[in-house]
């Protein structure tokens, strides 16, 4: 089994609404040493795929077909072996 | 075998646990011992409550389902009915406000569904801090958005709510849902276990540790120790609850279902043994067969889960591949746990091993009825204060915008347009008006609905407090044009074991009680939230009043907004000398002091009596009740909600604060066409109901004059636009600072 | 003209738009679900309502533009049937591919329900026949994701060959930022593709087409479809 | 400036409704090898701390008040050295 961390995050020039409003909201916390932050989303796949060139293609595919939209966001990912 | 200790850890008292030793004739083991402390819990007991709430009255000729189902259905003609209930999610809202609310509202829509009936509309109610509070507006923020995205994710709109702030609210925030649905006579379901042999099965949700202990925890007081209860908090899923409700109302239409519950407060254990006692019959189930999300559950975990989205289902046996099948389409599981058995008993096993038995009646009912001391609290009487020595203030245009900035007066569009209010197409008057009317497709029926509660009267004199907020919540239905026809309520008190606490509490519902008797509105279901305390006292004592009338021609509703220039203004009702209690005193010169508002039971009926009659005759241009700030406030708001204005001269006996600000009890507000005003005083005059001309509908500002004895000893004049402004963006400021 | 309501897993809206066709329009209509699949010639009119379809999870309408009845919506869309998408439907399209660009969380990060102002930006569509070009209409708006973002060059494309057809506007018809509850770009609240056939709106006309609803700003959608495909004519594109 | 990559994800036990369907319909759509999904969030957050361990703070804070809900969520995070 292989665990794969898959990291999504908006294209350059794409607006991040949340992570303005958390820019915000840290600020007048007195968080003035943050100067940015962006927001993503976070998977974690379980995937049975014997190896991991096998596992590769099809996270790429995954990520293509659903879980990203590739007008306003980016990805990358890990695979880890996992023990059963 | 587990002994007394261990029945303390868990909650239960000496009384409780000999209680439980001569039910069984035995020591209970852990597993047996764990389902009596969740269901022998205030939350699924109502073992503090029920001696007192026997006194509502829950009869007449309209009521189809009374209190002790999952909710109360009311008769609207044609073979049409509406269920309804409320439900509080205070504590669990208290430590995640987004999950704690959304569950909530989760919770409520089953009950809806379980009875048959497709919900169409959503109402909630909610207490908090004052907004200066970090905390307070954080609870308030996640409050409200996770009501809103449950409720809109399933496509119930929410129609009608209300939201105080108030510093007794600080530490424990009240979260109340109601949830109300149309259903058809002949297709109610209840939740009862009948016919030895049948199937009961677990549908929706896979169980998980989730919530465990949940109605124990909503059965003590918030404290550092029992906000980390070991077990995960709840996460509300609207997707799924979504599917089961679709499936459910599927399953319902078929006449080999024999029962179906909720699973709420302690899941399988409450749901099995609720429903064989309800039929004078026993389960027998294996805790194996329920579908699991978590490994390694103990049969004790599996019994008392609070996970969410789950229902159970009783059907004549042979039909178990017909109900999986229904629930394959909407992608749900559905299991048989186990069967319904004619010796009363709820016999768990775990793979076919027997680990525990009990009589399921002892379990659902058989919780030994606290009687607790009631005494009335001191500060009642150091209320009484002299209020004639009250300076009255110069500048009467800044009271009004004083008033109009709190929070608690101003608009709440900041958190109703947060809620899908349209989804259904059948909202008719959404949020901002009276009551919320809703249209009955098919039909030229309407219904009206309204949720209210006011803890500031109920802590100042709990039973006019009582009285108080059933009428309200009647005057809203009857100023939409709707006649009244039952209610649900949520009562929200402290820790009942205070004496001071259960005298509110007793107090309150004798309130209720009168009113409901007199106004003829029926309580057909209700919720109790005790311990609602935060680390000094307890929250006002806040009963809840949900419900709902019918309008038998819905193009006949009325709204609260002036409808044209030139139509004259009148008040039903009389302007009286009371200034106690108001939001005025309170808020604006800082006073706690009673005595709360009187309520003249006959009078009001007298007054609502007319004013749908008025409504009815179509009579009248706008109608609405005065409340919270007053005569002023009230005609404010009917120029903010029409962006039109006011001029009126009123002749008084009252100081002019009083008469503005006061906050008088049985008064409506009408707007008609002049020409219409001798039928209305004829009217009136049969039933017995004053009637006097306040002024005329005018655009651009709002202007009173206070007279008397000819000389002007008040004046508001103010330009409507300015109101409005500050009416609207109170609350918005004040979150966004 | 025969209508489908394509019913997607969690979709709430579906009642409304079937209500509209079936008992206002008085034309023949039928729910579609989602694991079903039809013909083109089935029906002149597909309707993607609104609500959230599998909980809005992960995306709003990204799991249900991967339903089975997808592929069916996708050769009714070559053979040029009409195709509305509201909301929620208007989101599945886009994560369909079907219409271009994707929607962001509302700029206030909250839920967004009220009545609201919209210009008619081109009513030679089979969508928007019965209104004036520049009209100002007014359409109830109940969403959490209707801030369209696409990149710069899809909106060039769009402004310049006219497939933007609602916008947020003030009363008077001006399309000011005040007047853009959501954040969308260039104000934008409707578009249509290329070929004039699929519309996707983030607004629901359904919810504002009955007298009792105090607006029947949103009937003209559909009336205009039904024109369209009654009168058989293509309207210029 | 410190770049500091921060996940959330549900705390064990904690139901993930999102997971659950996107899991769902990722299988229906022929993606048999995947065995689960997990949802959580993704955070770029740029600090400007001078040190590392003084970030590791900040980031320590930042989270448990304002990007992790503790009722809920478990997180973790990485700090990376960043070029002007
Ligand atoms: N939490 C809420 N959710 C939905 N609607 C709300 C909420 N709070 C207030 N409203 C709406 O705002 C209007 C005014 O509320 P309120 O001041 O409580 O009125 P009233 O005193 O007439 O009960 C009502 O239409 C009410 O339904
Ligand atoms: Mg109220």
């Amino acid at each position: 089994m292989f665990l794969v961390k898959v990291y999504t995050f908006p294209k350059t020039g794409v607006l991040d609404p949340q992570g303005s409003a958390i820019k915000a909201a840290v600020s007048s916390s007195g968080f003035e040493r943050v100067k940015d932050v962006q927001t993503g989303k976070y998977y974690e796949v379980r995937i049975d795929a014997g190896d991991k060139a096998k596992t590769q293609e099809i996270v790429k595919e995954l990520c293509q077909n659903i879980l990203v939209n590739p007008v306003i966001e980016d990805y990358e990912f890990e695979i880890m072996e996992e023990q059963a | 075998m587990a002994g007394r200790e261990e029945a303390k850890k868990l909650g239960l008292t000496d009384v409780e646990y000999d209680e439980i030793l001569k039910v069984l004739g035995r020591e209970p083991n852990y597993l047996e011992l764990n389902l009596y402390s969740v269901m022998w819990s205030e939350h699924c007991s109502y073992k503090n409550s029920k001696p007192v709430l026997k006194r509502f009255p829950t009869q007449g000729p309209q009521v189809l389902q009374g209190p002790g189902e999952n909710a109360g259905i009311v008769d609207i003609g044609d073979n049409l009915a509406v269920a309804m209930k409320v439900e509080s999610h205070n504590h669990p809202s208290a430590i995640e406000p987004y999950q704690g609310a959304a569950t909530g509202a989760g919770g409520m829509i089953r009950d809806i569904f379980t009875m048959g009936a497709r919900p169409i509309a959503l109402l909630n109610s909610l207490r908090f801090g004052s907004l200066d509070n970090k905390r307070a507006k954080f609870l308030f923020e996640g409050a409200v958005a996770g009501i809103g995205d449950y409720g809109n994710a399933m496509g119930i709109p929410t129609v009608g709510g209300e939201v105080y702030f108030d510093d007794s609210y600080k530490e424990n925030p009240l979260v109340n849902a109601m949830c109300v649905g149309i259903i058809r006579h002949d297709k109610i379901v209840r939740g009862k276990a009948a016919g030895v042999g049948n199937s009961v099965m677990v549908v929706g949700a896979a169980t998980g540790r989730d919530g465990m202990h949940g109605a124990s925890f909503a059965s003590g007081e918030l404290s550092d120790d029992n906000q980390d209860q070991g077990s995960p908090m709840q996460v509300g899923d609207p997707f799924k609850e979504k599917q089961l409700m679709e499936a459910c109302l599927e399953l319902l239409q078929k006449e080999w279902v024999v029962g179906v519950q909720d699973m709420g407060a302690a899941g399988v254990v409450s749901s099995t043994c609720e429903t064989a006692a309800r039929a004078g019959n026993g389960i027998e189930l294996d805790v194996a067969l329920v579908h699991q999300r978590e490994k390694d559950m103990k049969p004790h975990e599996i019994m008392i889960s609070e996970s969410q989205e789950r229902m159970l289902v009783i059907v004549e046996k042979g039909h178990e591949d017909d109900v999986k099948r229904i629930f394959e389409k909407w992608d749900l599981e559905a299991v048989k746990i186990g069967t319904v058995t004619d010796d009363g008993m709820l016999r768990i096993l775990e793979n076919g091993k027997l680990v525990g038995e009990v009589p399921a009646v002892s379990l659902a009912e058989g919780a030994p009825a606290v009687k607790r001391e009631s005494k009335r609290p001191a500060y009642m009487d150091e209320l009484n204060i002299d209020l004639s020595k009250i300076p009255v203030p110069a500048d009467l245009n800044k009271i009004l915008a004083q008033l109009l900035d709190l929070p608690n007066i101003a608009s709440k569009a900041m958190v109703y347009r947060q809620f899908d209010q349209t989804s259904g197409t059948d909202t008719v008057v959404k949020p901002g008006s009276n009551a919320a009317v809703l249209r009955i497709k098919g039909t030229k029926k309407g219904i009206a609905i309204s949720i209210d509660g006011y803890g500031y009267y109920c802590y100042l004199d709990p039973y006019e407090g009582g009285k108080q907020v059933v009428a309200e919540a009647a005057r809203n239905l009857v100023v939409s044009g709707a006649k009244p026809l039952a209610l649900t309520d949520g009562l929200n008190f402290g820790n009942p074991e205070k004496p001071e606490v259960f005298y509110q509490f007793e107090k309150c519902v004798e309130g209720i009680s009168e009113a409901c008797r007199h106004l003829d509105i029926p309580v057909i279901s209700g919720n109790v939230s005790f311990y609602n305390e935060g680390k000094d006292s307890a929250v006002y004592p806040t009963p809840i009043i949900g419900m709902v009338g019918a309008l038998d021609d819905v193009n006949k509703y009325c709204t609260m907004k002036f409808k044209k220039e030139g139509d004259v203004v009148v008040l039903l009702g009389e302007n009286t000398d009371e200034l106690g209690g108001s939001v005025y005193l309170k808020e604006i010169l800082d006073v706690v002091a009673g005595p709360a508002p009187r309520l003249d039971i006959d009078l009001e009926k007298r007054i609502q009596t007319c004013c749908l009659k008025a409504i009815e005759l179509g009579l009248v241009s706008s109608a609405h009740d005065i409340n919270q700030g007053g005569l002023a406030v009230a005609l404010a708001e009917s120029c903010i909600a029409s962006n039109l204005g006011f001029v009126g001269e009123i002749e008084t006996d009252l100081r002019p604060d009083t008469l503005l600000f006061g906050e008088g009890q049985s008064r409506i507000i009408l707007s008609l066409p002049e020409e219409n005003l001798s039928v209305l005083n004829k009217l009136a005059e049969e039933i017995g109901v004053q009637v006097s001309v306040l002024g005329f509908v005018k655009s651009g500002s709002l202007k009173i004059l206070v007279k008397q004895k000819e000389q002007v000893i008040g004046i508001i004049d103010t330009p409507v636009e300015s109101i409005t402004e500050i009416w609207n963006n109170a609350i918005k400021w004040r979150v966004e600072k | 003209m025969r209508c489908a309501v394509i019913k997607f897993a969690g979709t709430s809206g579906d009642g409304d738009c079937y209500h509209i066709c079936k008992n206002i329009l008085g034309q023949p209509t039928e729910y579609v679900f989602h694991k079903k699949t039809f013909a083109p010639q089935d029906f002149d009119l597909i309707i993607l309502p609104g609500g959230a379809s599998h909980g809005d999870y992960l995306r709003p309408g990204a799991l249900a533009a991967r339903s089975k009845v997808m592929n069916s919506i996708l050769d009714a869309a070559k053979a040029q049937k009409c195709i509305l998408g509201i909301g929620n439907g208007f989101q599945i399209l886009l994560e369909a591919g079907l219409l271009p660009g994707a929607v962001l969380i509302n700029k206030n990060l909250k839920f967004h329900c009220d009545d609201v102002f919209f210009r008619v930006e081109n009513s030679d569509t089979p969508f928007t026949g019965l209104y004036k070009k520049g009209e100002v209409i007014r359409l109830n708006l109940a969403c959490k994701y209707g801030n369209y973002y696409a990149d710069s060059e899809t909106i060039e494309q769009l402004k310049t060959k006219n497939k933007i057809i609602l916008t947020y506007c003030d009363e008077n018809g001006n399309p000011i930022k005040e007047a853009n509850p959501v954040g969308s770009l260039e104000n934008i609240a409707g578009i249509i593709n290329s070929e004039g056939n699929i519309l996707g709106l983030m607004p629901h006309p359904e919810r504002c087409a009955e007298e009792i609803l105090g607006n029947t700003d949103g009937l003209r959608i559909f009336k205009s479809i039904l024109q369209y495909v009654e009168g058989g004519k293509v309207r210029g594109r």
